[in-house]
């Protein structure tokens, strides 16, 4: 599979620190009728900053989001299935220690709070790690 | 063992998709690529055991000593409905940046209706914490085989040419139908 | 003449299932048989209705910004009140929908969104546009229902149509309820083209 | 006492939740400008992309965003449409003449002899990239209608006695997904005039006169005849070949009349009163071009009259 | 605004908890009635019911719950036993099998099941053809007739293409009897009241 | 010049083979099985085979000709095949009404919903003979007794049946052993079954002609039959009590069938060796589960359906080699 | 075992009518017509104009370009016009007509037969000769043979290659030209390998050719700088990367040219032309063209005149067959057809091959029955099956990300499709698509 995810953007805002670009809703539900009614869908606005490009762009002007699979998977890792590997440890752990479950289960929950906390010391190295290119629409 | 034959049972025979009839919309409406629908996949499993885990923590801590057993879909739909959202409100102020690219690679879609399903199954199916654990992760595995063969077969669909009438969701329906017929050889396996 | 409009959109135009494909799972879920599909569609109904009047009434009370939490608060108190009902006086209906009745909520929430945003409208639209909208979903979900046990068991509504030996198993298991809604909504969008 | 269990549990759940909800949807304001869904809902919903955005949503999204609706166009629902969405969103409406496909080749089997006969993929790009056609003209139709397969409106029909492609005026919308599909550049969107009427030039020979005639019988030949004629200087010529600015053309006829080679096409027009020493052609064996012959019961005649 | 939500939860929980409390009886009573009603379309005319008692199966596992019942004058004129397989083709069987003091079958009825629509699910219609002597089993005595399906050397023919689920239906027949037979002296017991198993299930 | 010169994009020669040619090797290679279960079945399987054959190519020539409106192709020979095959599938006794929902059932449902030849992702002859042994459990499982047997039944057992059912009550193996019927009935096909599928000599005859026309090559059916022998010969060594030994495994039931005839549809499997292999794997490794541990005491067909849904997947991962590229 | 390379190949009926033809000249047509883009790169520009006495051998078009070629008159006589007229592309094409008068040969020219063995081995005289003399390759891509002999810098040959495979069915010019002109083959070789400045050069030849192979092997018996190797017939063979594969084992890297794992590889009838360059001073002018066909009465081999109207090799083979369907420049699996015979040779026509009217016809094409076996033959590991389907539905990204770029146009996947789909007729039009989208990305 091509190693990259591209989507549409139109671009909402430009400043010293980057370009803000709100993508395009692409996925299933933005053709969808029903999605004005529809909790599921996936109709957030998203927006994504972009800090190295190239050339010049203008508010409005359409471009292309392009990130490589890799990332999606690295973002993947670090959102869901770090906290989710944390839990399940912390689970493990409790119960071999016959420890009870209300307990244990509260215990895991805990495990969330440092962790979102490493996290978010580590907001700007995840800011490199993150990071967008964008290329005008032709 | 025990937990082997959860999550054979949850994956293959009594597949959330396919014969539970769990989170129909997501299945039918996401995405053709592949690497999504693994993504989701993973994405669906920590919501997935987290809900649990507190649902589980508040049947068994607050409704069964209280014996108000009957608040349980009230207090369920409340309790998955903010932690789901409190999840990506927690990730969008903790890192920005990994909020962003999650936007990016993933449509974020809150299956409330297979969440729900799951907690409730898991306690009507009287589980202690582990194995409570073990079958949200094996039902999330179980949506996401679902999900990932039908993003395959969904590419298929997508380079030939499907009579008119049935272009679009009958034809989805029709392909889940099958892949139902064939995973129901599946039973009798546990 | 608008509520008129207003009332029979669900049916047809905007019907939830047939086309904006909304809350596929008790669709597909419990119509193994046409008064299950019936029952669970008017449970709904039911559900959406109250949800839709009770909020158009707090509307005004009710601050914007919290509509939508409380409106989820809502939906969920109605459904237990459906499923505590339906369990002391349909026993039978309750157990063989299961599941599905505390996920109306979930469908609830999805199919009245639109009511919660719209806060525009006044009681009788939102009850007619509740009772629409659950209406098309009932009159959905018996007919999957009907054609499900028609050709899984040779019977409607519980009365034989033909032997029970002619029937195809298949259509109430799992596989069938996929096959039939797929060629049920192909021959609904024929039809709607025409 | 369950009562009072279910009154202090749900209450504390229910506001803890609900706060929490509360919250998100603060954050997350589901940002959805509701005259999003009444611009999508004034749009005819072909989604088909003519407008250059990926549905009608995205269209209706950047018409909301948009400071002025200049650059917007939706093609299918055409000005009556972009008035609705200039409505909503309380914006001046940018009124842009409608169009319709013309297809700009006149050499049917019966003008355009073969040379050879062509055993490819039946499509007009593979003929394009292989050679210059089955004819000896090589700016002519390739009649494997591509632009019949390209179009969303069932707008455009191979008429297989001509071998070349018809456009049904009522259905065109000017999508361009057809001018974008011709390999051969055939295919123009020209303005509409009242009651369809065109003229146009239907040739893009650019061989010089001798060349062109013998390959099509009616193809230009860059005479200038019909230059010289236009009283509104509608007419270019460049590269051996007439070309209509639709702009400038008042209808008015007088190229038809001159072209030697019946080049020049009149559509929709009422039958030419017959001039006394002008019989009309024989039957129009020529162009065929009509719009919606079978359908239309439009008042507008279909006539084609090539008059010396 | 934190207010309002509590209002309306407040509000909500109310609501549900009268109407909790008015349906609670209802739901006890349509409970009670099922499980009477399965008592009485089983057993012979009876009078009143007795005190209920649960009795382990021999083998072991959980408890089977017996409801005798008595005619006017106090005579015992059957015994209701609530039995289980855990067999069945989908898992859990549950049954109400009626036995006449000698022991011979006169009715059952099937609780709870999951067993696949068509083809299992006939087990409650199968087993009481009156039709059919070969698979019916109203009026015979385990003690006389080998309660396995003819395939395994019983004497009773399975439904036809579900011998897993005629298999466990047996076995339950079997555990309620033999857990009968060796209870009936220990009639005087002290009477439990049964507790309901949870309902579920879920169609599929 | 008078007669026009043919112009068209190179290359300009063509190989003989099509797929009417194809299909066609297919049927041929399948006659000595069918004449066997002619000999087995008597006429029963003459009007199974027909009527099969007749209703796919109706039901394919009425659905294209009147609900797509296009030109029937009934003459490719695919759904032929399929009704062949679909026939093999079934017991010979099976009602007539029965095999002609089956055969619309694989035509209009697994072949047509998704244009006709080539684009089916699923089996069609799988997709109706499941559907038949799903709704119509009792008439899919009551095999008649060959027309040369000395008995007074009707129906009789196939030996994965009697495997199962003894395993389920818990005989061991060796008992059960007597009740089989010996390697020499399995492999020329005296025993009960579907009608295709228990000559597993003969379909292996079809096996080597399709082999020498190029038909279909080795890849998968030796996939699919080395899986299930290396993955039963596990269990059979791991446990001789419960698990009887491979060769038994591969010869009956419709194991011979599928890996040769069925899993090998072009259509519906991968395209490259490397996909083929992964393919066939899963096949017997299913096939060996539910048939040592599933409700179903044969499960090749579920297999095969299976490992159809994994078919895009799996070409989409498992690309040819490229000339020149990375890997 | 013979070697050959590893994936993918078809064997087409060989059908070499023409094998034991000796290559006769044929005679001066009465009229040319010189297309001034004979080969892969900027067109020339034209150095004469109406009414010019040109001479066999002047240079009537100069390079328009690096990646061009001069074009020299194959004729004398007088210039009658430059214009358009249509060549074998199939498109009108500049180019000058020129009415043949006598044979009058420029005089730097050698013109006799006789073998010369010795030569200038410095580089830039040997490029700068063949940069003059217009040679481009005589393979079929007609590469300009100067700009092969110039290694980008950083990338440096280490052997040469020479093709004399001719893996094409009915094609037989590369054979008799080697078994008729070997050593001097041989001698355009060892200038060749003098230019590049390597040591060590192989001449592939596929195992239908057994008499030239065992000739060159005879006449390069007491020489191992070159070495001769059998290949074993198997059609494309003859695609220098899969030479190249076939001959050293390497592998040319995805979007690479040969001179990435050290190879250059040019045809046999390039290394003639490039001794008569060099040796004789004789551009190039003429060529070796077989004409052949089911029908064709006398299939031959001629050694003709760039610029000759094809319809006058048709009539020394004997004249166009009645049953004549299709008239193809080149062979049957990579050759163009012609709509008219009035079209020139060119320096890269190598034969010209007359198909009858039964097999000139297509079959009507059915579903893809996804059999693999385009996928199966495709000797560049794709998946043509998909590379049409997306071509078709014009999905460029896939396109590209499923390397339609590799593709090397060999047509074994439409041949061997046994449903007949136009396999490569899209992935041509693909490829055109995504290597236009390609280019625009890079500017
Ligand atoms: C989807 C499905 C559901 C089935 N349901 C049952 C069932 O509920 N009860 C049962 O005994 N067998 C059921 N079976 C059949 C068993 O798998 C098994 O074939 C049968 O019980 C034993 O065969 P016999 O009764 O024909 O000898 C089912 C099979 C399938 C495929
Ligand atoms: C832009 C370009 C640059 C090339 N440069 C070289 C080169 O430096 N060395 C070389 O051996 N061949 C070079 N080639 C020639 C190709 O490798 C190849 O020989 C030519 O495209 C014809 O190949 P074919 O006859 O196999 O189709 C170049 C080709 C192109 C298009
Ligand atoms: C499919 C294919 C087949 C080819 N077959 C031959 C061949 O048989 N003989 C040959 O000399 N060149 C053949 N070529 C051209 C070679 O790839 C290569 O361009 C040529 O040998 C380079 O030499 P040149 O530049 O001297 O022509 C073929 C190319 C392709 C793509
Ligand atoms: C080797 C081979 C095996 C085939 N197997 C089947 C089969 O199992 N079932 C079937 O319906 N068609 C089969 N066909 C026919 C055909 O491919 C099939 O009908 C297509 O799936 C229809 O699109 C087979 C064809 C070939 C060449
Ligand atoms: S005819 Fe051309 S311009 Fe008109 S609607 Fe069709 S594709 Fe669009
Ligand atoms: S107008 Fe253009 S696209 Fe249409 S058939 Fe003619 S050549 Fe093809
Ligand atoms: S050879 Fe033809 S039929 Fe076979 S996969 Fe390739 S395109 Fe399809
Ligand atoms: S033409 Fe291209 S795709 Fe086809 S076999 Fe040759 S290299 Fe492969
Ligand atoms: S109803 Fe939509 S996911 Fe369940």
């Amino acid at each position: 599979m091509s190693g990259e995810i591209t989507h549409t953007g139109i671009i909402k805002k430009l400043s010293e620190k980057g370009i803000i670009v709100g993508i395009i809703n692409e996925s299933a539900c933005a053709s969808c009728h029903a999605q004005g009614s529809c909790t599921a869908a996936d109709m957030k606005d998203k927006e994504v900053e972009i800090h190295h490009f190239e050339g010049n762009y203008s508010v409005g002007q359409q471009v292309t989001v392009i990130g490589k699979t890799s990332q999606g998977f690295k973002a993947l890792l670090w959102g869901y299935l770090m906290p989710f590997i944390l839990l399940l440890t912390v689970l493990i752990i409790t119960t071999s220690l016959n420890i009870s479950e209300g307990i244990g289960g509260l215990l895991a929950l805990a495990i969330l709070v440092p962790y979102y906390f490493i996290l978010f010391l580590f907001r700007n190295r995840m800011k490199k790690t993150f990071e967008f290119e964008i290329k005008p629409l032709q | 063992m025990e937990y082997i034959l959860i999550i054979i049972s949850a994956v293959f025979v009594h597949n959330i998709v396919l014969s539970q009839f769990l989170g129909i919309c997501p299945f039918l409406g996401v995405s053709k690529r592949i690497s999504t629908a693994v993504g989701m996949t993973g994405a669906v499993t920590f919501v997935l055991v987290l809900a649990t885990i507190v649902t589980y923590l508040i049947q068994k801590n607050i409704l069964d000593p209280f014996n108000i057993g009957y608040l349980q879909t009230i207090s369920f739909i409340l309790v998955i409905a903010s932690l789901v959202q409190l999840v990506e409100i927690i990730l969008k102020k903790v890192s920005p940046s990994l909020y962003q690219a999650l936007g990016v690679f993933l449509p974020l879609i809150t299956t409330n209706c297979a969440i729900l399903g799951v907690a409730i199954l898991t306690i009507q199916k009287d589980f202690n914490l582990m194995e409570s654990v073990v079958f949200a992760i094996a039902n999330a595995l179980g949506f996401g085989l679902a999900l990932v063969l039908f993003a395959g077969l969904r590419e298929h669909l997508e380079l030939i040419e499907i009579p008119k009438g049935l272009k679009g969701t009958p034809i989805a329906l029709i392909v889940a139908g099958i892949l139902a017929m064939a995973f129901m050889g599946f039973s009798g396996l546990v | 003449m608008n509520q008129m409009n207003n009332f029979t959109k669900g049916f047809f135009k905007e019907n939830p299932i047939f086309v904006l494909l909304l809350g596929m799972c008790p669709t597909l879920g419990v119509t193994s048989s046409a008064i299950n599909g019936l029952g669970m569609g008017l449970a709904t109904t039911f559900v959406l209705v109250m949800a839709n009047i009770v909020v158009s009434m707090v509307k005004n009370i009710i601050p914007e910004k919290v509509r939508i939490p409380s409106f989820i608060v809502i939906i969920a108190a109605f459904v237990t009140v459906v499923e505590l009902l339906m369990q002391a006086y349909l026993p039978a209906l309750f157990k063989s929908l299961g599941l599905f009745i505390p996920l109306i909520v979930v469908n609830c929430i999805v199919l009245g969104r639109a009511e919660a945003f719209a806060s525009k409208n006044d009681v009788l639209s939102s009850a007619v546009d509740g009772a629409s909208m659950g209406l098309g979903f009932s009159l959905a979900l018996t007919m999957l229902g009907t054609i499900r046990e028609f050709l899984g068991s040779g019977m409607m509504f519980g009365i034989k149509i033909f032997p029970e030996d002619y029937g195809m198993l298949l259509f109430v298991l799992a596989p069938g309820a996929f096959i039939a809604l797929g060629y049920l909504i192909a021959l609904i969008n024929r039809i709607r083209k025409v | 006492m369950t009562i009072v269990y279910t009154i202090v549990s749900l209450s504390a759940i229910g506001t803890l939740a609900a706060v929490i909800l509360y919250f998100v949807a603060q954050k997350f304001k589901v940002y959805e400008d509701p005259r999003i869904d009444d611009v999508e809902k004034a749009l005819p919903g072909a989604n088909c992309g003519g407008c250059g955005f990926a549905g009608c949503r995205a269209f209706a999204e950047s018409c909301v965003k948009a400071s002025d609706l200049s650059d917007l166009f939706c093609p299918v629902g055409g000005n009556d449409c972009m008035t609705g969405v200039a409505d909503i969103l309380g914006m001046e409406a940018v009124v842009q003449t409608p169009k319709v496909a013309v297809v700009r080749c006149n050499g049917g089997c019966d003008q355009r002899p073969k040379t050879n006969q062509f055993d490819g993929a039946s499509s007009c790009a593979v003929a394009a990239s292989l050679y210059s056609g089955e004819t000896g003209c090589q700016y002519g139709c390739l009649s494997h209608g591509d632009c019949v397969t390209a179009c969303d409106f069932d707008a455009i029909h191979m008429n297989p006695e001509t071998g070349l492609p018809e456009v049904i005026d009522d259905k065109c919308v000017a999508c361009g997904a057809c001018v974008d599909a011709c390999p051969k550049n055939l295919i123009e969107l020209r303005k509409k005039a009242p009651k369809d009427r065109k003229i146009y030039v239907s040739c893009r020979n650019e061989d010089k006169g001798g060349v062109a005639k013998k390959s099509c019988s009616v193809a230009c030949i860059g005479c200038s005849k019909c230059f010289k004629v236009c009283p509104f200087d509608a007419i270019t010529m460049a590269n051996n070949l007439a070309y209509i600015d639709a702009d400038k053309c008042k209808l008015c006829r007088k190229c038809v009349v001159e072209c030697p080679t019946n080049a020049i096409v009149e559509l929709n027009f009422p039958p030419r009163k017959p001039k006394t020493d002008l019989p009309p052609k024989p039957a129009a064996k020529t162009v065929e071009k009509a719009a919606a012959p079978k359908e239309s019961a439009t008042d507008s005649q279909t006539e084609n009259n090539e008059t010396k | 605004m934190v207010l309002t939500l509590f209002a309306v939860t407040l509000i909500s929980a109310t609501v549900l908890g009268f109407v909790h409390s008015l349906t609670k009886d209802a739901i006890e009573a349509s409970k009670l009635k099922a499980q009477n009603e399965a008592i009485k379309s089983i057993l012979p005319e009876f009078d009143s019911l007795g005190e209920s008692w649960k009795a382990a199966p021999t083998e072991g596992g959980d408890s089977l719950t017996f409801f005798p019942a008595y005619d006017a004058s106090k005579n015992l004129v059957g015994v209701a036993v609530k039995t289980y397989s855990k067999n069945g083709f989908s898992g859990l069987i549950e049954l109400m099998v009626g036995f006449k003091p000698d022991g011979e079958i006169s009715g059952y009825q099937v609780l709870e099941h999951k067993e696949t629509p068509g083809l299992g699910s006939k087990a409650q219609a199968w087993f009481s053809n009156e039709t059919k002597p070969k698979q019916n089993i109203i009026g015979k005595n385990p003690e006389t007739t080998d309660m396995h399906v003819s395939k395994d050397g019983g004497q009773v023919d399975a439904i036809t293409a579900s011998t897993i689920t005629s298999r466990a239906f047996l076995e339950a027949v079997r555990r309620a009897y033999d857990t009968y037979k060796n209870n009936l002296p220990a009639a005087e017991e002290e009477p439990a009241v049964s507790s309901e198993p949870e309902s579920e299930g879920g169609e599929s | 010049m008078s007669k026009l010169l043919t112009i068209s994009p190179s290359p300009h020669v063509h190989t003989s083979e099509s797929v009417n040619k194809i299909m066609y090797r297919v049927i041929l290679a399948l006659v000595p099985a069918l004449v066997w279960s002619v000999f087995m079945f008597g006429l029963d399987a003459v009007r199974v085979t027909l009527l099969a054959v007749v209703a796919c190519m109706g039901f394919e020539y009425l659905i294209q000709r009147f609900m797509m409106k296009e030109e029937p192709k009934i003459t490719d020979g695919s759904a032929a095949l399929t009704g062949i095959l679909l026939a093999f599938n079934v017991p010979a006794s099976i009602p007539s009404w029965i095999i002609i929902i089956g055969a619309l059932v694989a035509v209009g449902v697994g072949k047509l919903s998704f244009g006709g030849l080539g684009n089916n992702p699923f089996n069609p002859a799988l997709v109706g003979r499941v559907f038949l042994l799903i709704s119509f459990p009792v008439q899919m499982t009551s095999w008649p007794v060959g027309i040369h047997a000395q008995t007074d039944a009707v129906t009789t057992a196939t030996p994965l049946a009697i495997l199962k059912e003894g395993v389920k009550a818990g005989q061991p193996i060796a008992d059960l052993m007597h009740k089989l019927p010996s390697s020499i009935d399995l492999l020329y096909g005296n025993i009960a079954g579907s009608m295709g599928e228990i000559s597993a000599a003969l379909l292996i005859l079809g096996f080597a002609y399709m082999l020498w026309k190029q038909v279909i090559t080795w890849h998968i059916p030796v996939f699919v039959l080395g899986t299930i022998f290396m993955f039963q010969g596990g269990l059979f060594l791991l446990n001789p009590y419960k698990f009887i030994e491979p060769v038994f495994h591969l010869l009956t039931g419709g194991a011979m069938l599928g890996a040769i005839y069925m899993a090998t549809d072009m259509v519906t499997s991968p395209m490259t060796h490397k996909g083929q292999f992964v393919y066939a794997l899963g096949i017997g490794v299913i096939t060996v589960l539910i048939r040592n541990f599933g409700a179903y005491p044969e499960g090749i067909s579920f297999a095969i359906l299976i490992m159809n849904g994994f078919t895009p997947l799996i070409n989409v991962y498992l690309k040819p080699k490229r000339f020149g590229g990375k890997n | 075992m013979l070697k050959t390379f590893k994936i993918g190949g078809v064997h087409p009926a060989e059908n070499k009518f023409s094998a034991d033809k000796a290559i006769e000249k044929l005679a001066l047509p009465k009229s040319v017509f010189i297309p001034v883009a004979q080969h892969i790169g900027a067109p020339a520009q034209a150095l004469v104009k109406k009414g010019d006495q040109v001479k066999v051998g002047q240079i009537i078009a100069q390079a328009g370009g690096f990646v061009s070629a001069n074009i020299h008159s194959s004729v004398s006589g007088t210039v009658k016009k430059v214009d358009l007229a249509t060549d074998a592309s199939g498109y009108p094409k500049q180019g000058i007509f020129i009415d043949v008068e006598g044979d009058e040969w420029e005089d730097t020219i050698i013109t006799d037969d006789k073998l010369i063995e010795k030569f200038d081995t410095d580089s830039k005289t040997i490029i700068d000769k063949i940069n003059a003399a217009g040679i481009v390759g005589l393979g079929g891509a007609t590469f300009p043979t100067h700009v092969k002999l110039m290694p980008p810098p950083g990338s440096k040959a280490e052997m040469l290659i020479i093709n004399g495979v001719e893996c094409e069915p009915y094609l037989t010019a590369d054979h008799r030209l080697m078994l008729e002109k070997g050593q001097e083959i041989l001698v355009g070789t060892r200038i060749l390998m003098a230019a590049l400045g390597v040591n060590k050069a192989y001449i592939g030849i596929e195992n239908n050719k057994k008499d030239a192979i065992g000739r060159l092997k005879e006449l390069t018996a007491s020489e191992s700088s070159i070495e001769i190797v059998p290949l074993k017939v198997k059609y494309p063979q003859g695609g220098e990367k899969q030479l190249i594969k076939a001959v050293t084992g390497r592998e040319v890297p995805s979007g690479a040219l040969p001179i990435a794992v050290g190879a250059v590889v040019s045809n046999v009838g390039t290394a003639f032309a490039v001794y008569e360059a060099v040796q004789k001073n004789k551009p190039l002018i003429e060529r070796v063209v077989t004409v052949t066909g089911k029908s064709v009465s006398k299939p031959s081999n001629f050694m003709v005149r760039v610029g000759t109207p094809v319809n006058e090799l048709i009539d020394a083979a004997g004249g166009l067959p009645e049953d004549t369907g299709k008239v193809i420049s080149g062979g049957p699996m990579m050759g163009k057809a012609i709509a008219s015979l009035d079209v020139p040779v060119t320096k890269g026509t190598s034969g010209i091959l007359i198909m009858p009217d039964q097999d000139a016809k297509r079959k009507t094409s059915q579903n893809c029955i996804r059999c693999g076996r385009c996928v199966t033959v495709c000797p560049m590991g794709l998946e043509p099956f998909l590379l049409m389907t997306v071509s078709e539905r014009q999905i460029w990204d896939r396109a590209e990300s499923d390397c339609i770029m590799d593709c090397i146009e060999c047509g074994s996947c439409s041949f061997t499709c046994p449903a007949d789909r136009p396999l490569l007729d899209y992935i041509r039009l693909g490829k055109g698509k995504v290597g236009q989208i390609i280019r625009s990305r890079k500017k």
